[in-house]
Order: structure tokens, then C-alpha cells, then sequence
């Protein structure tokens, strides 16, 4: 295992450490228990908005924290849910009297988690509404599995919830627009190699050189299906599919193309995804107006990519057009 | 033998012993079929829960106030799913366990709460490929132990034999609940980390009776 | 070889085009030959600024063309510098009447093909400056090699001239600044693992799982030497203590700190080694006033990192501050 | 025989052919010291050059003509360090070939423009570990064959062999120009790239001979 790291005991704190450092006028870091606010505290009067899960997805979540985006960010150990004695003072900071909408991926553990953080917190006087994002058509069926999961559409649900927060409707619009986000956006995601959590020491699975896996979660989990290596175009096309025919999309509709990074392969890569994600979503006659490429929602060094396509309207797009000032986004 | 306060105590310490020395199976077992920070987490929560335990300034007076001790350690220090589940299933044991010491009934009634407790918060039945199926044979076969008489330590050991079955038995299941059933059919093959553990947990103590 | 590619001979041309789909608000690409510019042309009667060289280290340059930085970026193949046929019509539409400064990494083949580049566009009837960057500490001495490589630092040149000229300096002026950056700026780069060019299909060195390289550029080549690898914050010294020493900072001094990805490392470890850059450079004294912290000059896939180093003074910290608006970087 | 303007034509294409035979090879010493594109930078190149070339309405007039229509599509379609060096070697070389053939004398001409072309904007002297390692034997090769009475084939023959040579002595040397002197002593034990295609752009010219 080759990483950029010290004692892996200490990889989160650490790597939290020098995030606060070199983002101080954004946010604030709290430690034992270990989450981050935005500077300044809650805006009074204002919905607060709060997510969390395990490290090694960065930039997601402490790097959405600020104006327009989250209030605070809870970070678990490297693909582990934080714990509630993390999550409730987080939901408690975030508070400026109109309440929080906690915002949660669907796993397990961090619905667990969040739920009995949510309890607590409303013990204290705080009024919490969640909503559980689960953008994965990778996972069918709820029947047969844990749900699908939440994956990179979450950052669609963290920005556009924040900026409904920061135009001040309150927790109940927050969250129906949350939901309304999460209802409209879609996700499907491929690895080319697999990633090594520091403390496991060795890859999340084995791959051969020529093959890669189809389906995947962000948390190094292997896919679906293992497929030979293939063409961008054909492996962007089974990672679009799926997503625009889930989401059911009929010509003319406008849409937001979010090619996001595992956190291994190199920008150059992720255009060539997106060049062909566009192309085919323009052959269904959809209209691509808003595009985001980058790194948001990662598997630490995993090489490979997510597709996630959200359907706007005009009150959705008006709200990702909001400002937004985070470490990792910035508008 | 009865299972009095010590040996509650012992329980945990030979607990995270045994989770400590099989961190790196119960690992590689979650990246198999998870995201292989099952080993890890659990280490955490033991390793916090003696440093507490040993850090009391007055001994327990209950087998629940032990377990409970567990109960809100795991939960403010395992994170993932196992955190809250093993949390939920410690505090639903330890509210019936306000007692010095457990009898072969008790042990059932501990072994029942922890499984209610499990499936109330995870929503699991057996057969889904989680730690429900280590602890489901466990409570059956604590029960028909304590029908036939048997003692705390008897009681225990028969639920501790039956939930390393019931975790071997996990290898051929489809998951159908946690991260693994995200595989579908590519999770069969494989043991359930969670049932693992589960096995692990009560083979402990059953270490700690012998030792008591 | 594992890319998200297609035949790797149209790679470059793939991505490009991807980029500018994404970014139509900001850039436009002429093709035939290939570059790039900002929406909307020259701007009259400022200064435009050209930069340009191989591909593979995106976001480098395209990404950092818009409002108040480049206003024309021109991509080689994989890491080979673009022609002067691509160069020149850069540099023409670049010109909004007041000149244009080239900002050219210093490699022997960047140099030469702008410097042609240059000849062809003064022939034009275009003024042209050039202002060759080389913050690159690893290399010591242009007595026995080609002289300091530009890497990363080449950003903050970016920026700050790019500000500059925004505020409507002159071309001497904005190639005065440019020059201040560059003789303020110092950078030295680990590897962890190599990278693969698309065309040539292997790793470009090979390096044992338990070895690293110090002192490597931007385009896969070795470092200076290869050493066991050691925890993150020994490596951070190896790489802070020649910048801060090259530099030759004394306590008090204000600086910007980059740490960059050189593409295939996950943002966590990148802020573990900005904790302890940080901290060495607090050390010494010196005030850490800006930070930069991601993927800005890459080497493809390559797991590893660099440390920059910007001496700061009003004008530069006022110019670094001023509003940019990118692909890459924005505020 | 002399080097007539068929035999210019020809030369072209036994490069281009070479190159391509030998890109891996060119690329793999480009790996070891530098950032493994030459093969690829030179194989676009001349392939390039040859589109253009066979593209050509009427055929060249000149030695020069071809010449210069290598230099300028080098300049356009290489980029790197090879393309304007290259480029300017070859248009040097074209002004002092305005002619239908050259002779020994003539080839001697266009070998020592060529290298003050590649010395003029690369600023390398001999022993640097570049092209100009290929380039300075085989001009001196050249001017001795020409002394002694050699026709062009001669006189670029043994350019062509020098250059060989100088291409496998840049082995030992440390380079302190171009990419290869970033790796200081490391460069030591590697053979340059560009000296190695430089020797085969004249081994080409040999080729040409001939199969004229
Ligand atoms: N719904 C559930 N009910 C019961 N047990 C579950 C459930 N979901 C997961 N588990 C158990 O949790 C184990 C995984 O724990 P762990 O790896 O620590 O958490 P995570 O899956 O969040 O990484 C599984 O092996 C399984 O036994
Ligand atoms: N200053 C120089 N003078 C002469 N030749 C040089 C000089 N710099 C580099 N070269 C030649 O260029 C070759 C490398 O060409 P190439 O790989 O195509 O370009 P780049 O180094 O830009 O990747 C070297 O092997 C060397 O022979
Ligand atoms: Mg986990
Ligand atoms: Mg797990
Ligand atoms: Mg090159
Ligand atoms: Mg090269």
C-alpha cells in the first residue's frame, strides 16, 4: 500500500486537520466528538442542513460545508458511518431555530446512525426532518437488497437543498425539495481498479488488468457485474443507460450531466466520459443545460467514474444556479 | 455456574481479545462481500469499551449495568451498521439484566432481548446473510437448554456452538440485507462478517465461564 | 493499461471536446489547429495572456482560461509541447490590442516551439511578451541540465498575471508580475507510482511497491532519486525544506501554500500533507495567508503530490484575491 | 551516383518507413530518460511529412523543395523538442539545397546546416547527450569522405555509420541538455533518443541510395 499518509490510525483526524487549516475562513472543525461547521455558526432563522458518513468519499461532505451548501459535515472513520455522539451535536450547531434537514445516503449503517442521532437531537428541542438520498440504479430492487444507495447525486441534493435553505423556506420546503432532488437524479458508476482502505492494507478486491467492474458503490465495494476492459464510449453508454431509463426521460427535457471521479483517474479521462454521456443523452432528445466534471463523491485512489443526470425544471435549476461557497464548490 | 457480574465483566475483556485476534479474518471477510472495515470497527468498539470498563472508579453492580457500559460504547465508537446494531442489541440485553447474576433463563432472556433488539433496528429475518443468523440459532438453542435444565454457562455454550453454525451456515445465502446484498448473487460464497462476529462475541463468553 | 479512453491517438481531441461542451459558458475551441479560448474573444484593449503545452496535466491551461486569467490555452499531444501553427492564431486571438504575454514552462520544447510561435505572431503585427516559468527545485543548476522545469507554481503565474491584466495593466506591467510570481514561487514533487501515456501503453518508470521518487516533473519522468517509502510527513519535509530554503524565507514572511495533486491522489492525503507543510512553514516563521489544495497540474493517472511555495507581498496577495472565473478555479 | 530530387523523394519515405519500424524502440529510450514520446512525436511527423509529399500536384523541383516541405510539416504536426529542432535542421539544410541533385560536396552542405540548425536553436555542443551526438560525427565523416573523392551515396554512407556510432556512444554520457539532464547522473547508461533517430533519418538516406 503506497499512500501519503502517517500512522493509518490517524488518517481522518489528520487529513481533517489540514482540511480546516487551509479552509479557516470557510470552516470550523469541533474534535471529540469530531465533525466541521460553517464559520460563523447557524444563521439564525435559517433551515439548517447537516450530512455526514464515512471518510475516504472526499470532497464530499466537509468540502459542500459553507454559504449555500451544508452547516455542517460529520465524518466517520474511512468508509464507516459516523456514530451518533458525532452526528447529534452537529444536528444541535447546525440549528438557527428553524430546524434541520439531516441529510443521509442510503446505507445501513449511516441510516442507523443518523436515526438515532435524529432522536436525541429532537430530544433536545431541535425539529429534524431527514432525507435518505438513493441514486444507484446499480441496485434494483429494495426487495432483494438494502435499497439502492446514495452515491453521487447527493451532491445534487446538498446543493440545491442549501440554497433553498439560504433563500429561507422553511424545513418543510427544504426537504421536499431535497426529496424533489433525489427523485429526479440517477447514478451508475464503473471501476477500473479497486481502492485500499489504509487500515485494511490491501485492495477492496482483485481486478485483472483487463477487466473492470460495472455497478459499483463508492465505498470499494465490486459491482454489479465484471466485464472486460472496453472502449470509453461503450462503457460511458453502460452507464447511461440505465440511468436516463430509470429516470424514464422523454425528449426535450432539460437535465444537469454530472461526470464524477472515483478519485484516481485523471480529469482528461472524465471528459472523454462526458463527451459521450452528452452525446447519447442529446440522442434521446434531452437537453443538457447545466454540466459539473470533477471529483466530488470518490472511493479514496479508485480509478473510474460515476454518471448521474438529474432532471431540472426551472425552480431546480434556479436553485443550482444559486451562489455557493464551499471548499469544493464555488459559484 | 451462574453468569454473576465478573464474569460479565470477563466476558467483555475476552471479547475484544478474541475480536482483536481475529481482526484481520473478520476484515477480509467484510472485503469479500463489504467494504472491509468490519474488522476495524470492531476492534474500535471493544478496545473503547474496556478502556471504559477498566476505567471505573466503582466495579458494576449488575450483569446490565455491564452491558449496557457495552451498549453506549459501541454505539459512540463502532460507527456502520454494526455500531448501532450491536449497540441496540447490548442495550435491549442489558434492560433485562438488572440482576447480580444471570441463571440459565436469564441467559435466554439476554440472548432474546439482543436478537429483538438487532431486528428492530435492522429489520432483518434470518436467511438474509447477517448477524441475524448467528443469533437466531443462538437463542434456539439457548432455550432448549434452559427447557432441559441447564445452567447460566450451559445455556450459554449452547447458544455459542449454534451461533457459529448458524455463522457458517451464512457462506451459500444470498444477502438480502447490508452492503453485501448489493452483489446479489455474488455475495454467495462468502461468510457473513456480522454473523462472524456475532460467533465470536458468545464464544467469549463462554471463555469467560471456563475462566470464572 | 486501464483508461477511460477510446483509441488513444484521438484522446487529446476526445477530452478537448468534452472540456468545451462542459464549459461552453467560458471557453470555445477552434480546431484544425486545436486551442482554445475565453467566450466572447479578445477583450479590447487589455492584455491577453497565452499558455499552452503537452497535454496530461489537466486542468493545465485549458482549465484556467476565463475571466481573470488566461485568455487562451493551446494543448499539445500527451505531454509533448503544441506546434507553432496551434501557438500563433492562440496568440492572435488572444490580442485585444494591448499585446499578449505568453506564459511558456521551461522545457526545451515549449520554449522552442513558443519561441517560434512568437516570431510568427510579431510578424502579425502583435506585441508579445513571454515569461518562461521555472519554480522546479529539484532540478538545481541550468550549468548541467536544461534549467528549472516549470510545474506547478506556473498556476499562481496564471492567476496573478491573469489579475493583472484584468485590472488593466499594461504588457510590461503584466510581464513584470508574471516575472515576480516566478522568481517568488518554488515547488518540489513526489511520486508514488509512475503514469501511463496513452499511446506508449506501460507505466513510464518502473518503481517497487515500497519505493517512491523525489524530485520528479510533470511528465512521468524519474525524479532525482528514489527512496523507501516513508510517512507522509517526512516525505512533506523532503519536499518543504528545499522549496522553503530555495526560497529563502525568513520568519514573518507571508506565503501562499499549494499542495497539488499529481492527479491519482485521493484530496485526504493531499491535506495531510498540507497539515504538515503547514506547520513546517510555521516553523520557520512564515505566515500561511493563501492556500490551494487539489489537482491543478497532473501527470495523468500518477499517485503523488508537489509543494509550492509563493512568497507574498499587498500586491501579489490583492492579486491572487481578485475574482477569477474557470473551468478549474473560480471565486 | 549523385542525390537527385527522386532520390530526395525517397529518402523521405525510407524515414518515414524506418521511424515507424523502430517507434517502440524510440519511445522505450524516451521512457528510460525522458517522457517516452519521441517514437510517437517522429512516427506523426513523417508521417505527416509523407501525406503531404505524396498529396503534391506537381512533384518537387528541387532537393531543396523536399526538403523544406519536411521542415515545415515537422514544425506543424511534432511539437515537443524534436519538432522545431528537427524542423530547423531540415530547413537550414533545404537553402543550401536549391538544387535538381547533390553531389558528395552537396551532401556535405546540407549535413553541416543541418546541425548548425539543431545547434542554433538548441544550443547543445557535442557530449551533451542529444542529437547533436549523431550529427557532429557524421558531418565529420562526411567532410572526410567528400575529401577523398566520395559521391553523394559515399559521403552519406559514411554519415549515416558515424551518426550509428554517435548514437550508441551517447550511452555512457550524462545529459545536460534537454529532458534527460533533469535525471543528472541517472541519465548515465541510456541511449539518446533523438541521436538514435537521428541515425535513422540517415541510415534512410542510405536505404534511398540504394534502392535508387
Ligand atoms: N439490516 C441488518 N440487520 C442485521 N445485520 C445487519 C444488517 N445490515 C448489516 N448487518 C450486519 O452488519 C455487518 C457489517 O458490519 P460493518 O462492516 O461493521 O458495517 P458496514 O456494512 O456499515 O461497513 C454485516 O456483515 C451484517 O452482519
Ligand atoms: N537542446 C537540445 N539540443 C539538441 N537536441 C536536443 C535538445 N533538447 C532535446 N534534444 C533532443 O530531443 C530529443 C527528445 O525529443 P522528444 O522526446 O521528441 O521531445 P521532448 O523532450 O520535448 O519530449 C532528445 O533525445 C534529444 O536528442
Ligand atoms: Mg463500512
Ligand atoms: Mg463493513
Ligand atoms: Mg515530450
Ligand atoms: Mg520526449
Amino acid at each position: 500500500m503506497k499512500k501519503l499518509l502517517n500512522d493509518p490510525a490517524n488518517a481522518v483526524v489528520e487529513s481533517v486537520e489540514g482540511f480546516v487549516a487551509a479552509h479557516a475562513d470557510i470552516v470550523e472543525a469541533h474534535d471529540d466528538p469530531i465533525f466541521g461547521t460553517r464559520v460563523g455558526g447557524a444563521v439564525q432563522g435559517k433551515v439548517g442542513l447537516v450530512s455526514g458518513g464515512g471518510s475516504g468519499h472526499e470532497p464530499l461532505h466537509a468540502g459542500f460545508v459553507g454559504v449555500g451548501m451544508l452547516s455542517a459535515a460529520v465524518p466517520g472513520a474511512v468508509f464507516t458511518s459516523p456514530t451518533p455522539d458525532q452526528i447529534t451535536p452537529a444536528l444541535l450547531a447546525a440549528d438557527g431555530g428553524a430546524g434541520v434537514l439531516a441529510i443521509v445516503k442510503n446505507y445501513t449503517g449511516d441510516v442507523l446512525n443518523f436515526e438515532t442521532a435524529v432522536e436525541l437531537a429532537e430530544a433536545e428541542g431541535v425539529e429534524v426532518a431527514t432525507v435518505v438520498t438513493d441514486d444507484d440504479v446499480a441496485v434494483q430492487d429494495s426487495l432483494y437488497t438494502a435499497g439502492r444507495r446514495g452515491v453521487a447525486g447527493t451532491v445534487c441534493v446538498e446543493k440545491i437543498a442549501g440554497a433553498a435553505a439560504e433563500r429561507g423556506d422553511d424545513l418543510a420546503a427544504v426537504a421536499a425539495v431535497a426529496s424533489k432532488v433525489n427523485a429526479n437524479v440517477r447514478t451508475m458508476g464503473v471501476a477500473l481498479t479497486a481502492c485500499t482502505v489504509p487500515h485494511v492494507g490491501k485492495p477492496s478486491f482483485d481486478l485483472p488488468d483487463d477487466e473492470i467492474e460495472i455497478g459499483i458503490g463508492i465505498h470499494g465495494e465490486p459491482g454489479r457485474r465484471r466485464i472486460p476492459l472496453a472502449p470509453a464510449d461503450e462503457i460511458t453508454q453502460m452507464l447511461l443507460d440505465p440511468v436516463a431509463d430509470d429516470l424514464g426521460l422523454t425528449s426535450g427535457e432539460e437535465v444537469l450531466l454530472l461526470v464524477n471521479g472515483m478519485g484516481g483517474t485523471p480529469l482528461s479521462e472524465l471528459y472523454v466520459v462526458y463527451r459521450q454521456a452528452r452525446k447519447l443523452l442529446e440522442g434521446r432528445g434531452a437537453v443538457v443545460v447545466r454540466s459539473l466534471v470533477g471529483n466530488y463523491v470518490t472511493s479514496l485512489e479508485m480509478q473510474g467514474a460515476s454518471v448521474t443526470v438529474l432532471r431540472l425544471d426551472a425552480e431546480l435549476t434556479e436553485l443550482w444556479d444559486a451562489p455557493v461557497h464551499t471548499a469544493a464548490l464555488r459559484w | 455456574m451462574t453468569a454473576d457480574v465478573a464474569w460479565a465483566s470477563r466476558w467483555v475483556h475476552e471479547t475484544a481479545q478474541s475480536i482483536a485476534d481475529h481482526r484481520d479474518e473478520l476484515t477480509e471477510l467484510d472485503r469479500q462481500i463489504g467494504d472491509g472495515d468490519h474488522g476495524e470497527n470492531m476492534v474500535r468498539g471493544f478496545r473503547a469499551v474496556v478502556a471504559k470498563l477498566d476505567a471505573l472508579e466503582e466495579p458494576p453492580a449488575t450483569v446490565g449495568e455491564v452491558l449496557k457500559l457495552v451498549a453506549t460504547t459501541l454505539m459512540s465508537t463502532v460507527g456502520g451498521a454494526a455500531g448501532p446494531l450491536y449497540g441496540t442489541a447490548y442495550l435491549r440485553a442489558s434492560k433485562v439484566a438488572d440482576v447480580t447474576e444471570l441463571d440459565g433463563k436469564g441467559v435466554v432472556a439476554v440472548l432474546e432481548a439482543a436478537l429483538e433488539g438487532v431486528q428492530a433496528r435492522g429489520k432483518a429475518t434470518a436467511g438474509e446473510k447477517t448477524m441475524v443468523d448467528a443469533l437466531v440459532p443462538a437463542v434456539e438453542a439457548a432455550v432448549a437448554a434452559a427447557d432441559s435444565g441447564g445452567d447460566a454457562a450451559q445455556v450459554f455454550a449452547a447458544a455459542a456452538q449454534a451461533a457459529q453454525q448458524g455463522a457458517e451456515a451464512t457462506v451459500p445465502l444470498v444477502a438480502t440485507k447490508g452492503r453485501a446484498s448489493y452483489l446479489g448473487e455474488r455475495s454467495a460464497g462468502h461468510e457473513d462478517p456480522g454473523a462472524a462476529s456475532t460467533a465470536l462475541v458468545l464464544a467469549a463468553g463462554v471463555a469467560a465461564s471456563e475462566a470464572g
